[in-house]
Formats: C-alpha cells, sequence, structure tokens
C-alpha cells in the first residue's frame, strides 16, 4: 500500500474528495498535510487538491505557492515524486513554476460545473499509465479560471516533448473548438512536466471514482498512481522517478 | 437628547418608543435607541408575524431543535442531525445583485456551522421580473454569479433550487438560501451565554460601518430615498469565512464552549443580547475590544454594524488558550470583549464609559407584538373568476413548445452549470434531475432536500398556495425516494401595514401550518421577509417551503428522467380538470386568473408514502412529479436529460367532454398529488396492487422508449415531436436571454 | 483614441482581495506594505472626435457597465 | 507613501473578460467603443523613504506576488 500526502491550503475544499477517493474508494493510506508543514513526513506521493487555496481573488494558485510546504513540494517532485495537481492545484502547481503556462479566466468568464470529455494523449507519467491512448474520459470539471494559456513557443514544446496529457474533445473524442469548454490553448485540459512526474489537470478524477456520483472515468488516474508507485516499490525505493516510464 | 425626528428615523412608533422608556425607566441615550431600533425591526423581532408563526406545528419525534435558535435541527439515524434552515437576502439583492446574494449564502451557512453541524448543501430559491427588461437579466446575473461566488469558494455545493419569474419581482428580486448541514445528534451548539464570569469572545472579521440599519432597512419598502441607503451592502469574503467554518468546528469538537451565535443581522447587538436573554443571564462587553476595520468609529456604529464573517462565543473557564489556539491555527484572533453576568442586563462599555445598559430578556423577549389588522384584497373574487370555455386553445403543440421554451419552465442548466454542485463527493441526484440529494458518508443512507413556491398560486389564493408549497416540496423530496421529516419556510411578502398583505401572511401561515401537520412534517424554524414592495406595489406572496426527507438506502435514490427504454409509465394520482394559476394560463392566454388546483391532503400524503415505498423496494426506476405544464410538461421531462429516450402515452377523454378546454386542462392543467413514474421490469403489478391498497389512483399511460414524444388525448394525438427537437426548446428558453447558441 | 476606467471599492467597503493580499505580504516579510486595495480598470479604445466626447463615452459606459455605484466609485482618464 | 502598480494581460493574450465587456457594450448600442482590455490594479501603502524606494518595494512586490510573468505584465507608478 501506498502513502498519498493531500495537501491542505486554507481555502483547499476538494481536500477531503481526495482522501476519500484515495482511501476509501481505492484503498490506499492518505495522509492530510497542513500548508504550513514543512514535510510529506515520507509519503509515496502527493495531490494538490482543488479548492480557493487562498481566496484567489488575486489569482488561483498566486499565494499558496509561498506556502512552507510547497518547498517540500517541489523537492519532492525534483526528486521524481508523483504529484497530481487537481483543478486548484493545478493551478498552484503552474504558479510554482511547476509546470508551464498560466490561468486565464474561462473563456465566457462565467464558472463551469459539468461533465467533460477528456481524451488521454499521453499515458507514460505515473497518472495515465493504465489508461489507453486517445480513450475518452467523463470527468466533470468546476472552476471559472482553467482557461489555459501558454505562448506559441512553449506550446510547440509541449507537444514535442508529449507533455500534452488530456484534451477537451467532443464524446467522441475527435477535436471541436465547440467542445473546448474553457477556451484553453490548444484544448489543453492536463499536462505534464519534462520529467512526466508531475501531472497538473483543471477535472476532477476524484469526484468520478464511484457509479453512485454519475461516473467512474477518474479512477484509471488514481489506480495508475497506485500501480506506478507498486512497481516502482518493486523496484526499489530508490527507483521512484522510474515510476514514470512505462 | 432623543427628539421625535431621531424616534422616527430609528423606526420607532411613538407606542414603541413609551416601551422603551417602560424597561429603562428612563430616555435613552442614542447608543440605546440604536440597540432598541434594531431589535425590534421586523427583521429582528417578527413583531407582525410572530403571533401567526405560534401556529405552526414544530414537534414531532425527529424534531431535536425547533424554531428559536440559529436553525432547526432533526434526527436522521445513526446518531446523526440534520440541521438546516432557510434565509432571504432580498433587498440587499436588488440593491446589489453580486453581494447582496453572496453575503446571504455566507449568512445562512453561518447559522448551520453555528449550531455544531459541517454544511453540506445549498439550495436557492430565487424570482425575478421578467427577463425580457436588461435590468432583470442584469440582476440574475449578479444574483446567479454570487451564489456561485460564495458557495463554489466555500466548498458547499449547491445542488438544487428553484428560479421563477414574473413582473411583480422586477423591483424587488427575492433570493432564499437553503442550507442544510449534518452534526452528532447529541452534539448541538446552542447559542446561549451562561456561567457569570465566563469569557465572551469575537472572532472573525473586523468591523466597519457595513450595513449599519442594514435589519431596518430590510424592514422597510422601497422607494426612491433607498438610493441613499445605498452604503449599506456589505461585500462577502467567502474565503475568510472558510477559515472561521473550519476553526469554528475544530473548537466545538472540544467542548470548550458554552454557546456560540453568529453576528448576522443587527450584528453585535443582536448576538450578544439574545445570547444573554436565551441563557438568561446578563453580558457585558466594551466596544474598545472590538477589532475595527475603520477609524473612528462610535460606540453606536460598532453595535449596529453588520459586518460580515463574524461570530461570538462563551468558553468555559480555563479552556481560553486552547480555544485561541485552534483560532490562531487558522490564521484568526479571538478577541475577548468582555464577560457573562449575573444581572440579566446588556451592558455596554466604551473603555471606562458605560454607553448603553439595557435589560437582555426585555429586550429580546418584550419586542412589541402586533395583531395588525387584515382583510382579503378587494379585487379577490376578480382574480378567482375564470371561464375556461372562454378561451381559444392553440394546437397543443404550439402550446407545449410556449411552455417549454418559458424560462419558468425550461431547462435551469445555465443557473446551476455555475454552481459547484459536486464538490464533497455527495451528490448522488445530478443537477437539475429532481430534489437536491445528498449521501451520509459512513452510513447508508442519503438526504433529499427540496425548496418550492408559488407565487402565482399564493396571489389568488394564499391558503391554498401555501398548502400547494409544502405539497410540492414535500412531494419532491419523495420523488426522490425519501420520506419527509422536517420543514422550513421562507415568507417573503409585502407591507404587512396594509391589510390585504398582512391578511395573505396569515392565511399562507395557516396554509403551511394545515399542511405540514396532515403530512406530518414539522417546522423546525425560518425565516420571514416582509416588506418586499417598491413603490407601494408588493411582490406576488411567496412562502417557499424547503422540505428535507431521508432515504433509508442510498442506492435506492431516484432521479426525474427514464432511464431505459421499454419501462412501463404509470401516472398516480387523479386529476381534476382545473387551469387555475397555471403556467398554461400565464405563457399561453397572458392570465394570472381562477383558483389554483385543488388539494386533499390525505391523498397527497398517501401518494407521498406510496411513491416513497415503491421507491425503497425498487418497483420504480424514475419518478417525477407534475407541476408546472401539467402532465405534458411533465412527460416531456422524464425523456430530456435521459440521453433522448422517448415515450408513446395515452390518457382518456377528459371527464368535461370534448371541448377543447377541457383537453388543455388534461394537458396542462396542473392538479396537484400526482406524479408520473416508470416501472421497473415485471413490476407493474405489484406497483398496482400497492396503489389500489393505498387507495391512489394508478394509470398505466404507456411507455419509454423510441425517439419521439407521444401524447394522445382520448384517442387523438395531441403532440407528437422529436424529443431532441423539444429538449432543444426547452434547453434554450432560459439560457437564450443570457448567452448567444454557440455558447 | 484610448480612454482608461479606474474602478476601485468605496473606502468604507471590506476589500477582501486587498485584505488577503495585505496579510500574505506581511506573511512573505514585506510589512513595509501597511495596506493594500485592489482596483480594476479597463482600457477603452474608442471613437470619438475630441478627447471630452472620450470622456463622456467612457463615463457612460462605466455608470451602465463597468461600475456598480452602490459599492465602487470610479475615474476616467482620457489620454493624447 | 502610495504606490500603485497596474496589471495586464500581455497585449498577445487574449482577454476573455475584455473581449466578453466589448461584446457586452456592442450589444447594448455603444460600437464606438472598439475594444476593452481589462487590468486590475493596486494602491499600496508603504513605508518609504523616499520615491525611489517605495518604487522598487511595488516593483518587488509585483514580480513575487500581484503579477504572473507568464501571462502578465505590470507597471508602476509612484506618487508624491
Ligand atoms: N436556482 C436553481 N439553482 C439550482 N438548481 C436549480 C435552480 N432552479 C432549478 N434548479 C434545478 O432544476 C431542476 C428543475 O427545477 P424545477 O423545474 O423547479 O423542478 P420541479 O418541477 O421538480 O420542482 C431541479 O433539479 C432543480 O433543483
Ligand atoms: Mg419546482
Amino acid at each position: 500500500m501506498s502513502t498519498f500526502a493531500v495537501v491542505v491550503f486554507p481555502g483547499s475544499n476538494c481536500d477531503h474528495d481526495a482522501y476519500h477517493a484515495m482511501k476509501h474508494v481505492l484503498g490506499q493510506e492518505a495522509r492530510f498535510v497542513w500548508h504550513k508543514e514543512s514535510s510529506l513526513d515520507g509519503a509515496d506521493a502527493v495531490i494538490l487538491p482543488g479548492g480557493f487555496s487562498y481566496g484567489d481573488y488575486l489569482r488561483s494558485g498566486a499565494i499558496a505557492r509561498f506556502s512552507p510546504i510547497m518547498g517540500e513540494v517541489a523537492r519532492f517532485a525534483a526528486a521524481g515524486g508523483p504529484v497530481l495537481g487537481i483543478c486548484n492545484g493545478f493551478q498552484v502547481l503552474l504558479e510554482a513554476g511547476l509546470l508551464p503556462g498560466g490561468m486565464r479566466r474561462n473563456r465566457r468568464l462565467k464558472f463551469i460545473c459539468e461533465h467533460v470529455h477528456l481524451r488521454v494523449e499521453q499515458t507514460d507519467t505515473p497518472f495515465t499509465r493504465l489508461a489507453a491512448r486517445g480513450r475518452v474520459l467523463r470527468i466533470p470539471i468546476a472552476h471559472g479560471e482553467g482557461n489555459y494559456y501558454a505562448d506559441p513557443e512553449t506550446v510547440a514544446a509541449l507537444e514535442a516533448n508529449r507533455q500534452i496529457i488530456f484534451r477537451y474533445t467532443a464524446p467522441d473524442g475527435s477535436r471541436d473548438e465547440a467542445w473546448n469548454v474553457n477556451g484553453s490553448t490548444a484544448a489543453i485540459a492536463g499536462l505534464c512536466n519534462a520529467a512526466r512526474n508531475v501531472v497538473g489537470m483543471m477535472p476532477h478524477p476524484e469526484r468520478a471514482c464511484e457509479a453512485a456520483l454519475g461516473s467512474e472515468d477518474g479512477r484509471v488516474i488514481l489506480e495508475s498512481a497506485v500501480v506506478a508507485l507498486a512497481a516502482a516499490a518493486a523496484g526499489g525505493v530508490e527507483q521512484r522517478a522510474a515510476a514514470a516510464q512505462p | 437628547m432623543i427628539d421625535q425626528q431621531t424616534i422616527e428615523a430609528h423606526g420607532l412608533t411613538a407606542d414603541e418608543y413609551q416601551r422603551v422608556l417602560e424597561i429603562l425607566g428612563r430616555e435613552p441615550n442614542l447608543t440605546e435607541l440604536g440597540i432598541f431600533s434594531v431589535m425590534w425591526s421586523e427583521h429582528c423581532s417578527y413583531k407582525s408575524s410572530r403571533l401567526h408563526l405560534r401556529k405552526l406545528p414544530t414537534r414531532g419525534p425527529r424534531v431535536l431543535q425547533g424554531p428559536g435558535e440559529n436553525a432547526g435541527a432533526v434526527d436522521i439515524g445513526d446518531g446523526l442531525a440534520a440541521v438546516f434552515k432557510i434565509e432571504s437576502h432580498n433587498h440587499p439583492s436588488f440593491i446589489e445583485p453580486y453581494q447582496g446574494a453572496a453575503t446571504g449564502v455566507g449568512g445562512i451557512i453561518r447559522d448551520i456551522f453555528t449550531m455544531g453541524a459541517r454544511p453540506v448543501a445549498l439550495l436557492d430559491s430565487l424570482r425575478f421580473g421578467s427577463l425580457d427588461e436588461p435590468h432583470t437579466r442584469r440582476i440574475a446575473e449578479g444574483v446567479v454569479a454570487g451564489i456561485a461566488g460564495y458557495g463554489n469558494s466555500i466548498g458547499i455545493p449547491t445542488v438544487g433550487g428553484e428560479v421563477a419569474f414574473d413582473e411583480s419581482y422586477a423591483g424587488n428580486p427575492l433570493v432564499n438560501v437553503f442550507c442544510l448541514g449534518i452534526a452528532g445528534a447529541d452534539a448541538l451548539i446552542l447559542g446561549r451565554a451562561e456561567g457569570a464570569g465566563n469569557a465572551v469572545y469575537y472572532v472573525g472579521a473586523k468591523t466597519g460601518r457595513d450595513g449599519i440599519h442594514g435589519a431596518t432597512m430590510a424592514s422597510a419598502e422601497f422607494d426612491e430615498k433607498s438610493e441613499e441607503k445605498r452604503p449599506n451592502v456589505q461585500v462577502g469574503d467567502p474565503f475568510f469565512e472558510k477559515l472561521l467554518l473550519e476553526a469554528c468546528l475544530e473548537v466545538m469538537r472540544t467542548d470548550a464552549l458554552v454557546g456560540i451565535q453568529d453576528m448576522g443581522a443587527a450584528g453585535l447587538t443582536c448576538s450578544t443580547c439574545e445570547m444573554g436573554a436565551r441563557g438568561g443571564s446578563g453580558i457585558e462587553i466594551d466596544v474598545r475590544r472590538v477589532p475595527q476595520r475603520e477609524s473612528g468609529m462610535t460606540p453606536y456604529e460598532i453595535m449596529l454594524s453588520e459586518s460580515q464573517e463574524r461570530m461570538l462565543f462563551i468558553v468555559r473557564p480555563g479552556r481560553e488558550a486552547e480555544v485561541e489556539r485552534i483560532f490562531e491555527k487558522w490564521d484568526l484572533h479571538a478577541v475577548r470583549i468582555g464577560q457573562v453576568t449575573g444581572d440579566g442586563l446588556l451592558r455596554v462599555r466604551d473603555g471606562g464609559a458605560l454607553v448603553a445598559e439595557i435589560p437582555a430578556k426585555a429586550l429580546a423577549d418584550e419586542a412589541p407584538l402586533y395583531d395588525r389588522p387584515a382583510s382579503p384584497p378587494a379585487d379577490l373574487p376578480r382574480r378567482q373568476a375564470l371561464d375556461p370555455g372562454a378561451l381559444e386553445p392553440p394546437p397543443p403543440a404550439e402550446a407545449l413548445a410556449a411552455l417549454l421554451s418559458s424560462p419558468q419552465i425550461a431547462s435551469k442548466r445555465w443557473v446551476y452549470r455555475q454552481y459547484d454542485h459536486m464538490v464533497r463527493t455527495n451528490t448522488v441526484v445530478p443537477a437539475g434531475m429532481g430534489a437536491g440529494v445528498v449521501r451520509v458518508k459512513g452510513t447508508g443512507r442519503a438526504l433529499a432536500f427540496a425548496v418550492d413556491g408559488n407565487g402565482r398560486y399564493c396571489y389568488l389564493d394564499p391558503y391554498r398556495g401555501a398548502q400547494l408549497a409544502v405539497a410540492e416540496a414535500a412531494r419532491n423530496v419523495a420523488c426522490a425516494g425519501a420520506v419527509p421529516i422536517g420543514a422550513t419556510n421562507c415568507l417573503n411578502f409585502g407591507n404587512p401595514e396594509r391589510p390585504d398583505i398582512m391578511w395573505q401572511l396569515a392565511r399562507a401561515i395557516d396554509g403551511i401550518a394545515d399542511a405540514c401537520r396532515a403530512l406530518e412534517i414539522p417546522v423546525t424554524g425560518g425565516n420571514v421577509s416582509l416588506y418586499n414592495e417598491t413603490d407601494g406595489e408588493a411582490v406576488h406572496p411567496t412562502p417557499v417551503l424547503g422540505v428535507v426527507g431521508v432515504i433509508e438506502d442510498a442506492r435506492r435514490v431516484l432521479g426525474r428522467t427514464f432511464r431505459r427504454a421499454g419501462a412501463a409509465v404509470v401516472l398516480l394520482g387523479d386529476a381534476t380538470p382545473e387551469l387555475g394559476g397555471s403556467e398554461y394560463l400565464k405563457r399561453v392566454h397572458g392570465l394570472v386568473r381562477g383558483q389554483p388546483p385543488a388539494l386533499d391532503l390525505e391523498r397527497e400524503r398517501a401518494l407521498q408514502r406510496l411513491v416513497a415505498g415503491a421507491a425503497a423496494d425498487a418497483l420504480i426506476e424514475s419518478a417525477h412529479d407534475c407541476a408546472e405544464g401539467g402532465l405534458a410538461v411533465t412527460l416531456a421531462e422524464c425523456c430530456f436529460q435521459s440521453g433522448g429516450i422517448g415515450v408513446d402515452a395515452a390518457i382518456s377523454e377528459p371527464s368535461g367532454g370534448g371541448d377543447r378546454g377541457a383537453a388543455a386542462a388534461a394537458l396542462f392543467g396542473e392538479s396537484a398529488s400526482r406524479v408520473v413514474v416508470s416501472v421497473a421490469d415485471g413490476r407493474e403489478g405489484d406497483l398496482l396492487a400497492r396503489a389500489a391498497e393505498a387507495g391512489v389512483g394508478a394509470l398505466p399511460i404507456g411507455r419509454s422508449g423510441g425517439d419521439r414524444y407521444r401524447l394522445a388525448v382520448g384517442g387523438t394525438t395531441m403532440i407528437d415531436a422529436a424529443v431532441a427537437e423539444l429538449e432543444r426548446v426547452w434547453e434554450r428558453g432560459l439560457a437564450r436571454y443570457f448567452e448567444d447558441e454557440a455558447a | 483614441m484610448k480612454a482608461t476606467v479606474f474602478v476601485t471599492l468605496k473606502p468604507s467597503i471590506l476589500d477582501p482581495q486587498g485584505k488577503t493580499i495585505t496579510e500574505a505580504l506581511h506573511t512573505l516579510g514585506y510589512g513595509s506594505v501597511r495596506d493594500v486595495r485592489q482596483g480594476k480598470y479597463f482600457e477603452l479604445d474608442v471613437d470619438a472626435a475630441d478627447a471630452e466626447q472620450a470622456r463622456a463615452l467612457a463615463a457612460t459606459v462605466a455608470d451602465k457597465l463597468l461600475a456598480n455605484p452602490v459599492i465602487e466609485s470610479y475615474r476616467v482618464d482620457v489620454e493624447g
């Protein structure tokens, strides 16, 4: 069993959801880590959950990146540890410079909460290794500032390095600007860093892990991490970084 | 000295001022006058409604806390309580839609966590004028964004609600918000100050000059002068309230508190005096110690400020440091501002100076009580007169399209899409699919709740209209598979000093009382919002009912849409041909006339039990109550959001004979106590047998399936249309006012 | 022609954004920033004959849409 | 001393807020407002010996927190 650290910023509000999914749905060890702490205490993976970390009146994630725990998260990521930023967690990763790009308000400015369709673009990350490439997942979004932006050179680099992990698509997986729900550059819904161990995504996989909630498509993302960690553990702790490689 | 003008400016009548003199045994100073004026405002004292509210049934085996505290509570099993209440923020939302609605959400959430409950869901009940008016669209946009802005940020899902449109709300929208929380049944925390010498603490946002006289504003009708009162609007800070919420819940787990109360309307005044009065003790505070956001605030201003996100609490002796530490963890500073005393007085100091001294109990409990004159509006007979035979009905398919595209009936997706309705991962019925339903983690149960009200019905007959609101809210909950166990209400009316309005209010309360008694649903609290008028024009009388129900087995939860093709469709309940007060009359004939639908509470109760029981035993797969738009609209809504499942249904010739008015009534009449269900495979016989046993009419009317909507009356096909086509009309009906097709 | 509309919350109104930023800056060690208030501004590119007309248009638009006079006040600047 | 920091999205980046406002204004009949871009500004009340120091402090704070250099640019004004 692996231990997932769920970081709690004062305005996090999907922390309990991530915890519930990891612990009660997937049967893993899960632990809350208060943002003022400076240790991840041996966790195997880190989840930065959704919410409004500091009210996010200025910019989503802008203040959270200065929380004491973020230094530790950066070190953990640099050492190859798997980190998943969901929604606000993704925004925090962008603000912290752990992932490239930035967020604007949604194209139509309104907050949007609904199920969307995501196409899995790459599978060689700890959070997608169980998914088939091209598979379309139905997972909810809930954000007002999820309109991802990166300049053309950055996008070209992301494409070249295969760092775009999820895209908003039509239900059949075809790309169509009408289904790019928030107006993101290149319909990007999620991406990873160059080392592929840090993944940020706007949709909420933890909200799509139980049939009672309307979709189980998010499980493949969280289960991928469980399998990746198990594989890494089997291969020796030092090789945790290798978890990212399929 | 206090002169006549000052007394009037504080909204106190001569008689009321006389009573102040009697209570004090002397003249009040200005601070004291201010304190009396807010405590005795309609908003805080319920002086016009209290007498009538006593008629509501408030007791029941499951009731843990009835009216009088910050919120009511009912036992939901497993040692847990559902804590819930509804609040209005009508006036502020007209002045500043975003912030008015947002702070309304903040206020009701505080009421819930003050009771020691973790808030788990919100519902909103909204009324606006006609969307053809640009100003109304702006108000609607702002209100919805404000509810979203606050609820989404603090992380409490808005899982449902209702919204309706009528010209009577153009200058006075209604914004009612319901919140439900879950607490340990034996861990409810009450708002009382006890134990002389115990410390009184203030925690939360600093006090500014916000909303001074907000409570009196909410008690006076709008006129041109209200423009000047505008700076009283407050800005909400959901992030700060989130800190307050988490910190308070953490403190409450320690049993270090004696009592806690949020500072809502009338701020520090109301919270100190009510806590003192409830605890039968006195309370003394020093306004100098109150954290202040602005400089130069007077004791008067500090006592009357309505700054948001503030709480007052009493700590057990010796536990102060522990409590302060928890607040520090959340970056909040709890400040000791006074202590509980034994002399029954509310005493306010400004450093060394005594600035107010008032008997707390008299201030809180001896507020004036009015039995205001009431008489029905002169034009009531004209309102209730309707001759359906004189109407020239359009072809049914056209009428259906008109109804589906009415913003009143159309999909509310434009609204709930802006609300995070999924956070906390408990929402087991998707938004827009019926009542709000959340599971209770750690138990097998779920809770269902709905808010309902129909101002048009109440305008035509407040007594029956209010009963219908109770029945519909409870029926919506039953349609989710739940047994209703408690209710709350928000009474939105005009100026009670007018006998016709007072009559509406009294009749509506009678209606709620009788309906709740018959349906055995105790009322555990509520809110009264009066003076909802602009330039002498009152809104339609609008009691909004919130009903909470329990589903023993969360896996048996139902939504309103068909789940598969080939299911038998059964109409439960009986229709009487009637069109009074219907959306059809309004939409198609431009009339608000007639008698609202008849209601037999015994039959209603039998129907609700039947539906909840059939759901629990998995006899049915979906249930949707027939409400606005009648059977024709209800059937269409069963098809919508189902992935395009159609229906083929037929009902018999209406009893009124062959005239076209009778056909319209059969299709679009809003007869109460009816539910359309789709039946589990092979269980139709069981369902019909049970219905017969319960004395509930049950009419198999057709089957789900195909991609068309077909409805025949007396052998004649009235409507035959592609579901996709109807659904598109319904999807755009509200959204078209706010966004172009592409969005 | 360019007109800029500056919108701020009226001085007595709580500014949660400014407050949160101030607190964050203090935590980060910038105690010498005593207070922050946040506002928004709008750069309008307008068709106008002269500065006066541009100013008038910007003010109308501010009244109508950009500012809510209940809690906000605004100021118009015209350049050139 | 007062320093003001103005933050906008970089010119090359589509500004959804500005675009929505422009469209709303056109719908309301203000076609002569050709384009709108929205920004935010921060009025800082700072402890500083002189204007230069205030400007430097404001710039530091803008770099650190008030602006996100990936998508935004900023400008500092010091008054007095
Ligand atoms: N203001 C609102 N906020 C959230 N959800 C809403 C709102 N208005 C309507 N809904 C949702 O849309 C659906 C249809 O609402 P309504 O037509 O009032 O249903 P019903 O006829 O069953 O009472 C319900 O699920 C309701 O919760
Ligand atoms: Mg309804």
